[in-house]
């Protein structure tokens, strides 16, 4: 199915009413994804933006909840607050990345209210990439740069119009909205041609879990990291990691619980009361990362934690490539503990 | 260049093979177009991957205190400064370290390419002439053109302080530095000063890779991880982004060496400089203090004269 | 009616200044004021520090983040020092402060720098009305650093 | 929906009573506002809580009572960081957030039939009263065979909760041995460093689990001496200290390669540990 641009931006901008609609917008410096009011607004061709949507159910700065002391007494209260989302030109990288944060901010044993009321009142519009970058290799993971998998409606520009696919129920609530044709032959046929593109760089990672497993005291770590400078670029551009504190401000006898956004590569993420640090040096803490991305997390939920959007790779200040990084990690010898 | 390279992996290699030194820190051909990475070479069969052109953008000396060992570094001007600034303030053992110096004729920013070309698939390096393949179009530019913010007002193309010299000198100019930028903006209103600034700490994502980057931010605790007291909330936001540049600028006035890594660094492009360099321009203008010009001297601020300037006093 | 008019006078804007005064000093000139009974406005909020060159710039900028309206950092006359050398280093300090948060956009007004003997009752009382005068003139602290009031979101946002 | 896992309940601090000599250690007895929060409290011994100071933040904190203690919760600190410091001076009467219970608990339904040897160091010992005194309750005695707790201190004076260690002596239900590092006036019982006291006592492993909480040179070395009175690893059992935020798994800093000791831990057993990397 079809729609024209010109009708997709009439049922946009009818959307605002309803929603609180988050699209691409370009900030000067790069695409940022911002509330807009108007379609016209809307960055329309852009590779992806600086840092991952991922912000919109978990902010990098965040009330939990808010206090008042009163004598020694104490009055506690939710910030959580829920509206209605609709999250547009999301990138096939970016809707892996949020099924992946799914898995993490519900497990087997808690449900994170803040991210997953947020996530269950948005719909997620995806937008297929028909330019790929050179840091693009999210092909590596098995997600094609015009996939749908994570949207709840995918699109794919055409040029004067989108392809639209209904991938979800909540998709098909909002596909209802829009008035849909037919594609021709000749559309389909491009379309086809879009959906089998892959991204030329790729990584082999089909046996790098199994081979972390026994990477732990390997020297690969000795010497991975030295370049790197432990700031969390990375972190913070990744649309999987999901790592935060929880602290508190204060102002005289009232104060809220605010959770941030934190980073394994910080070198006091780990540190005990005690003083003992068990992730006390860039090795260990590197160790983590790729760990945690590569092997924890698939032995915990099933997949890797990276989805190849290339953010890190673009935005780290001594160019650590995560491809090479994992690629040293295939190629590296092991030792016999 | 290639001349340059040649003798730098020679030098690598003659100093790791003696045993002089336990690693050589320099840059190799990074993973992307016109990006050099910082490479460690820790025995001769590695140096081949040394490289040094207009991409080798980092300043190695953040690394030197924190890599165990005798060391030598690959270090270009401002590397040096911030080597010097090092030893005055005792983070580095010099007889640890071993400098290979060489003359810079400046860095290339990426972001000018990335803006009118977008991503860069190919490009090449060739008699001061860079050709771009991007994504957007293919474009060639003058090296000048290029040119890093920083380098543009380099005057210290030349280590300060080096343990071979490889490669030509860079002729300078003996002309007081002038500060265009920062008269440029001195010369705006405190609201327009306001706004700018207002609108760069609002991109500001307090990844801390500025912080990182700098070879002169070694505090084993910065303050805005300190817990007790608790000098910024865990807020993100332009107000507490100003506090933590500003209080960060203000503990490197008198030291910073003007390199331009932090800005480099910034993944969202913050123009951290313009408030490095008001300092700069403050020192030099109020006290005659370049930082890190030589390894002995103290940094502005840990000096006196019993007339320095007070005009910043209240009237009464 | 006349209860809302009484209170709307009594609301005339007081500015809060968190006031750094060295302990060998200027605090001293401000008891000295005090045992003298030399009247100045009750804006000031005073923390005594044992030098001028105590002052770490953070103070300043988590006084200004906090919410003062202004922020005074008083000392010992170089060549006064207690510690010989401490308010001269820190004067230094003192000018790139003032001159990094002017370029920065903050009010030229809203951090002052003096220099207050301990026998400057008089002199301490008279840079307090200054300051006051001249922060009062300003209105609240403009939030270029300002975070509390709203828990620590965007101030303007 | 579940109940928002990152709001406190509120308790009462009723009692703030510094628990040893050096007056680093205090102990909080707090006390439920409510049935209801009560009933949604239910836990067991192991598992720990996360204490809000309001005004300085929130730390874990293992729970020192048992299920069988109603009414109150107890929690014995160590004065070392923003919250347990604000803890330490709080007045009687203030009002604490709380939230748990968290993780995973020593296993009691295995313990079932079988002896236990409770072997405790220092200030770890507040998750051992627990489960120490689950297992004498009246309700609960008949399960287990013989109980021992094995308990040192550097002095007397850090011994924590000496009344029930008295109470403990002469209770025929368990057998307690308590000793401390180095010859004190007054002191009568055993000298020694646990591990040698350990061996000296030899608690027999047959049909018996062994519990373990301490500093890391204590346990270092009491494994070695369980390992030599045949206690397989399965059988050994100790709880984990780690730097926790969220106490839900999910904000990511207290993970041992694929287990967060929040909540796959804090207890796990020698077995478990062995097959997770060393980095703890």
């Amino acid at each position: 199915m079809k729609i024209s641009k010109e009708k997709f931006g009439q049922a946009f901008d009818a959307l605002v009413a309803d929603y609180k609609v988050i699209a691409p917008v370009s900030d000067g410096s790069g695409i940022a994804f911002t509330e807009v009011k108007s379609f016209s607004d809307v960055k329309q061709d852009y590779l992806n933006s600086k840092l991952p949507p991922k912000a919109f159910f978990f902010p990098q700065h965040e009330k939990l909840m808010s206090y008042k002391k009163e004598g020694k007494d104490v009055t506690v209260k939710s910030e959580l607050k829920v509206e209605n989302t609709i999250l547009f030109g999301i990138r096939p990288c970016d809707a892996k990345g949020m099924l992946l944060l799914d898995k993490v901010f519900k497990n087997d044993q808690y449900t994170d209210p803040y991210y997953y009321e947020r996530r269950e009142k948005a719909v997620i519009i995806g937008l297929g990439c028909t330019k790929i970058a050179p840091t693009c290799f999210c092909s590596s993971f098995e997600i094609s740069p015009a996939g749908s998998e994570g949207s709840d409606l995918f699109l794919i520009d055409l040029g004067d119009s989108y392809e639209v696919e209904v991938v979800t129920e909540k998709g098909k609530a909002l596909a209802d909205r829009l008035a849909l044709a037919e594609l021709t032959a000749d559309e389909q046929a491009l379309v086809d041609k879009i959906k089998s593109a892959e991204t030329p760089s790729k990584i082999d990672v089909s046996n790098t879990t199994s081979k972390l497993d026994k990477m732990f005291n390997s020297p690969y770590w000795d010497t991975l990291q030295e370049k790197c400078l432990g700031c969390n670029v990375c972190s913070f551009s990744c649309p999987t990691c999901h790592c935060f504190d929880i602290s508190e401000e204060v102002r005289k006898n009232e104060g809220t619980r605010v959770r941030t956004w934190d980073a394994c590569m910080a070198p006091l993420f780990t540190l005990h009361g005690s003083g003992h640090n068990p992730r006390d040096n860039k090795k260990t803490r590197w160790r983590q990362r790729l760990m945690h991305k590569f092997n924890y997390f698939v032995h915990n939920n099933g997949s890797m934690s990276c989805v190849g959007c290339g953010r890190c790779i673009k935005s780290c200040p001594v160019n650590m490539d995560i491809r090479q990084v994992v690629d040293g990690a295939n190629k590296a010898e092991l030792v016999v503990e | 260049m290639n001349n340059i390279i040649n003798d730098i992996r020679d030098k690598a290699r003659q100093l790791l093979a003696e045993g002089k030194v336990d690693v050589v820190i320099g840059y190799e051909k990074g993973s992307l177009p016109l990006k050099a990475t910082p490479f460690f070479a820790h025995s001769p069969a590695e140096v081949d991957s040394l490289i040094w052109d207009e991409t080798c953008e980092n300043n190695l000396a953040t690394y030197v205190a924190k890599t165990p060992g005798k060391k030598a570094i690959v270090a270009k001007g401002c590397d040096s400064r911030a080597l010097a600034v090092l030893l005055q303030e005792n983070q580095l053992v010099r007889d640890d370290l071993y400098i290979i110096g060489v003359s810079c004729t400046g860095v290339i920013d990426q972001r000018k390419i990335v803006a009118e070309v977008g991503e860069i698939l190919e490009a090449g390096i060739n008699d001061g002439k860079i050709s771009v393949k991007g994504m957007a179009g293919d474009k060639e530019y003058l090296f000048a053109e290029l040119k890093d913010a920083t380098c543009q007002t380099c005057r210290y193309p030349n280590p300060v302080l080096e343990d071979v010299h490889l490669g030509e000198t860079i002729a300078v100019s003996q002309e007081a530095p002038a500060f265009a930028d920062v008269i440029a903006l001195e010369e705006q209103s405190a609201g327009e000063r306001q706004d700018y600034f207002k609108e760069q700490m609002s991109k500001c994502i307090r990844c801390y890779a500025c912080r990182n980057a700098c070879p002169l931010c070694y505090c084993q605790e910065c303050f805005v991880d300190c817990n007790s007291p608790r000098w910024l909330t865990g807020g993100v936001n332009r107000a507490e982004n100003l506090f933590f540049q500003a209080g960060r600028v203000l503990h490197l006035a008198g030291r910073c060496v003007d390199c331009g890594a932090c800005t480099r660094a910034c993944p969202q492009g913050v123009d951290i400089r313009a408030l490095n360099r008001k300092m700069t321009k403050d020192v030099y203008t109020m006290y005659n203090h370049e930082a890190g010009i030589s390894e002995d001297g103290k940094p502005a601020l840990n000096e006196y004269t019993t007339n320095d300037p007070e005009q910043f006093l209240v009237k009464e | 009616m006349g209860e809302i008019q009484v209170e709307a006078e009594n609301k005339k804007y007081e500015p809060k200044i968190a006031a750094f005064l060295c302990n060998w000093c200027s605090y001293a000139g401000a008891d000295l004021a005090g045992v003298g009974r030399v009247q100045y406005p009750a804006t000031i909020r005073t923390i005594r520090v044992p030098c001028s060159g105590r002052i770490n710039p953070l103070y300043v900028l988590k006084a200004m983040a906090n919410g003062a309206d202004g922020v005074l950092v008083s000392g010992c006359h170089p060549g006064d020092c207690h510690y010989i050398s401490g308010n001269y280093v820190a004067r230094r300090k003192f000018a790139l402060i003032k001159s990094l948060l002017n370029h920065v956009g903050l009010e030229e007004d809203r951090i002052s720098f003096s220099w207050v003997s301990a026998a400057e009752g008089i002199r301490f009382a008279e840079v307090v009305k200054g300051v006051t005068e001249r922060v009062s003139a300003l209105g609240p602290n403009n939030g270029i650093f300002k975070v509390v009031d709203d828990g620590g979101a965007a101030a303007d946002e | 929906m579940q109940q928002n896992p990152y709001l406190p309940i509120t308790m009462k601090l009723v009692k703030n009573l510094v628990e040893t000599e050096d007056r680093l250690i205090n102990t909080f007895t707090l006390e439920f506002m409510n049935k209801q929060d009560e009933e949604n409290f239910k836990y067991m011994p192991g598992q720990f809580a996360e204490l809000s100071a309001y005004g300085h933040g929130e730390a874990p904190f293992g729970i020192a009572t048992s299920p069988t203690e109603p009414g109150i919760l107890k929690f014995s600190v160590a004065k070392v960081g923003c919250v347990s410091n604000a803890l330490h001076l709080m007045e009687e009467g203030t009002m604490v957030g709380v939230r748990g219970p968290m993780g995973n608990y020593y296993p009691i339904e295995q313990f079932k039939g079988k002896n236990v040897v409770i072997i405790g160091g220092g200030f770890a010992f507040t998750t051992l009263r627990s489960l120490a005194k689950y297992m004498l309750d009246d309700k609960h005695r008949g399960d287990y065979g013989d109980i021992t707790v094995i308990y040192g201190a550097r002095n007397p004076g850090l011994l924590l909760y000496k009344e029930e260690l008295a109470e403990w002596e002469n209770n025929p239900n368990i057998n307690l041995v308590t000793t401390i590092d180095r010859p004190a006036e007054g002191w009568t019982k055993h000298v020694g460093f646990i591990p040698s006291i350990t061996e000296q006592i030899a608690p027999s492993s047959v049909d018996t689990y062994a519990v373990v909480c301490g500093p890391p040179a204590m346990i270092k070395f009491t494994l070695p001496v369980l390992e030599k009175l045949n206690f397989p690893p399965e059988r050994i059992y100790t709880s984990l200290e780690m730097r926790m935020k969220c106490g839900l798994g999910i904000c990511g800093r207290c993970n041992i390669g694929t287990e967060y000791v929040c909540k796959d831990g804090p207890v796990f057993s020698m077995a478990q540990l062995k097959e997770l990397p060393n980095e703890y």
